[in-house]
């Protein structure tokens, strides 16, 4: 069965491209970076190279740039080195809707002694701007708000946040996991201290993320060993994979404009059709302004797993909720967050198209949902009431 | 890898002026096998005592080491020993094209032993040189500028 | 030029069984093995399998192989967690010839009102174990050894160590980057409570790593986000690189004979031609049992850096413990640990051979090293009064 793949937050394709750029250096350009041979060296001028290339897409100066193993390590790297840099502030900063690798951190915080303040959102999942300015203090080390959501695709408005906090003099991260490589960001006119990425959302391969570091701001090293990345992240630098982001940010940069104009049509078509051909449907955070590539749809009566199955059974891969919470009873936090009744919550499911995503593709799932909709509602007892009237 | 310019590698593999002056007017020894890094060198001077005729040196050391000491018995010749204190370690990098900023203290040591060649020869007293110049911290600074590389590989 | 490369220890060649396990994971088979649908199902299966490889080259049990993205990572997590899970316990244990990845770690927390203890070796690299036995207490939370070093690859008695360790109530955690695929490791067999490696040094990809913990043994866990790899490591997984080393796993096993044979004769002839070929040279822990692939070597009266730049000239790929390659002043630790005098530990020379190294290669070593020694050393102040007598 050929997939239907419409999970791009959750991982996407490499991009051929990308992996010609790094297939030389598994087996034949396999030298350590720092070696003092030229076979090494070879491998660091590319490393170099690709440095450049995530510069390039961000805005940012190649010496900002520190290669780190993915998002993850980034967002965690990004909040311990705040508390370790200003040891007196006891005071951290996040959103309700954040991702687990920013949220369970913070949360951990507050056993230590932080304060841990969670910002909330509306019902379309914006950021409560006046709770953040009310929040921020003297004693706020970091705040770290993620620049676009994972769930619903809300965008939040970062630069206006950044500037909030950097007159309180606390340092601001935001994880922009999701938002790079589809919406234009550029650092150089900015106020973000600290920025996550992770290649595998934006076609590089897993395992290779970066974590931007304004010049001038004070760092303690999350992974610490050898000075490698100029002794902000230890441990032998995985070159292809270094390599293969270079390469999948500098197609990033290109495709920017075909992620905001083909991705996003296709998207909208797939948002307009199955909001009109599925009853007591809505778009969360419909209303606010989103990434180009994310719809999630709450399907009311249903179940999300369950529709998730019967796509599945099509080829139609898509989510509820995110990859990694999976398996866990409760619905979305970031759904909870927005106050999305649970009658909604649970039968979310989110669609995340990618350059790669034909009409084709989008065609069939608007020709196949509506139907596993109703069927699944006329098997749900609350779904044949509603049904009835 | 270091980032050696074409001129350090040449003055690297094919130093110039490697070995010893038997009748030299002036000698010159910094560092020492402990420090990692040490230089010996000989000037020749004209009848007048003047000019430098000659120079060769002897170096325990990096590439940077070796290139920087070929690099400085080139650039003394014909030079008076006026001329020839002027020469900073800056002059000795610039001459090779310049070198890694890391490695900027391996020049020094050039610079050093002329002093120490030209002081002894005009019978000044020589205050010890070896191991007092500063190879930079071995760890970050706030800013994240580092020095050392050891990457424990 | 065609490389002779000899720096193993530093990082492998991807081995071509490898790459072709791992290669349909970047642009055909690139599902998150976390998702819902059959496209990421596929990919968990195979990380299934992989983890199953990786168990078995240890003699450990899949579930406790948690997959990371380094060796670095896994030294980390390791001893971050033994503080967590012990925060009335202030005493740490570890040796001087560490790897940094474990050694800064260890000497930052002596800034974090931590007692830190390093045991010393002798001069032929070998540990001091009535220092170890006398050092731990009640109060110490782990002790960190490593199983073989990567400089000179002498080996520890390590599971004699563990028994000391266990004995007194706390963690052992063994930092067997070097030893995986060299020596044959039983963990079923051992009282071994946490072990890392990196897949790099053993034929797979750069940038993912295994810490072992024993089933039982109390984990905090270091990377926190998502609930991946049974809630002890966040992140999406690390898909084609876990593949990867499962299988490089699985041909480490199959080629332990070949390390402990074939690599070791050229070994031995390298060590034995070069110590006939070139007066005032020594081998650093030559008396020590050693890994079959590597020997350090140290030359009299030249500098490292100056001996490798030569040897790269010709193709040749080695490493130094040399202050010199590092720019820094002082030579290696693991050197000064064994007293190994400055005027030798200046020109101190690794070799690390693998299964790939040929004789014709170990020959032109052979060949070429001495005249580079010799140039050197009639250029260096030392040598010349040296070769005068
Ligand atoms: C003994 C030892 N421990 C740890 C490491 C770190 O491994 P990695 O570079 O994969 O982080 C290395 C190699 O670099 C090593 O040789
Ligand atoms: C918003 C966001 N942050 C962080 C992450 C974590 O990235 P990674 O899986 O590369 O660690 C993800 C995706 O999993 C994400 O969507
Ligand atoms: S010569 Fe002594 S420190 Fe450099
Ligand atoms: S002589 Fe040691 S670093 Fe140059």
């Amino acid at each position: 069965m050929k997939e239907i793949y419409l999970d791009n937050n959750a991982t996407t394709k490499v991009d051929e491209a990308v992996f010609e750029e790094m297939r030389p250096y598994f087996c034949e350009l396999y030298g350590n970076p720092s070696s003092m041979h030229f076979f090494g060296g070879q491998v660091q001028q590319k490393v170099d190279e690709a440095r450049k290339r995530v510069a390039a897409l961000l805005g940012a100066s190649p010496d900002e740039i520190i290669f780190t193993a993915c998002g993850t390590e980034s967002d965690n790297a990004a909040i311990r080195s705040a508390l370790e840099v200003f040891p007196e502030k006891r005071h951290v900063i996040t959103s309700r809707v954040e991702h687990p690798a920013v949220l369970t951190q913070c949360r951990n915080l507050t056993q230590k002694g932080y304060r841990v303040t969670e910002i909330g959102v509306d019902s379309e999942g914006q950021l409560d701007m006046a709770e953040l300015k009310a929040a921020v203090d003297a004693d706020t080390a970091i705040v770290s708000l993620m620049y676009a959501n994972n769930e619903t695709g809300v965008i939040f408005p970062i630069e206006e946040a950044a500037a909030i906090v950097k007159a309180k003099g606390a340092l601001f991260h935001t994880d922009a996991v999701q938002a790079v490589g589809k919406v234009p960001i550029n650092l150089a006119a900015s106020k973000i201290d600290l920025l996550s990425l992770s290649g595998h959302k934006l076609h590089a391969p897993k395992g290779i993320g970066v974590l931007y570091l304004r010049r001038g701001t004070p760092f303690r090293p999350f992974m610490v060993g050898g000075h490698q990345e100029k002794s902000r992240r230890a441990g032998t630098e995985n070159a292809a994979a270094i390599i293969a982001l270079g390469k999948a940010c500098e197609l990033a940069g290109q495709n920017m404009a075909i992620e905001n104009s083909q991705v996003k049509a296709l998207r909208d078509r797939l948002q307009t059709e199955l909001m009109a051909r599925i009853p007591h449907a809505r778009i969360n955070g419909g209303a606010a302004e989103r990434l180009p590539n994310t719809v999630n749809i709450a399907f009311e009566f249903v179940e999300g797993e369950a529709i998730l199955l019967l796509l599945n059974e099509l080829g139609i891969c898509a989510s509820s909720g995110s990859a990694c919470t999976s398996g866990s009873l409760e619905p979305s936090h970031v759904l909870r967050a927005m106050g999305v009744p649970f009658t909604c919550a649970h039968g979310s499911i989110r669609f995340s198209l990618s350059r790669y995503t034909t009409a084709g593709e989008i065609d069939t799932v608007i020709r196949e949902l509506p139907p596993i909709i109703a069927h699944l509602r006329q098997m749900s007892p609350f779904g044949r009431e509603f049904l009835k009237k | 890898m270091w980032d050696y310019t074409p001129t350090v590698k040449e003055h690297f593999l094919n130093p110039r002026n490697v070995g010893d002056i038997p009748d030299a007017d002036a000698v010159g020894e910094v560092g020492s096998l402990a420090c990692g890094d040490a230089l010996k060198l000989y000037l020749k001077l004209d009848d007048d005592k003047d000019k430098i005729v000659d120079a060769k040196f002897q170096t325990f050391g990096c590439a940077s080491a070796i290139a920087s000491s070929s690099a400085l018995t080139e650039m003394v010749k014909g030079k008076t020993l006026d001329e020839a204190l002027a020469i900073s370690n800056q002059d000795i990098a610039e001459f090779l094209g310049g070198l890694p900023e890391e490695k900027m203290h391996c020049s020094v040591m050039g610079q050093e032993a002329l002093e120490v060649a030209i002081a002894k020869y005009r019978g000044h007293e020589v205050k010890p040189h070896d191991h007092d110049h500063d190879h930079g911290p071995a760890y970050p600074d706030q800013e994240g500028t580092i020095v050392c590389k050891c990457f424990g590989i």
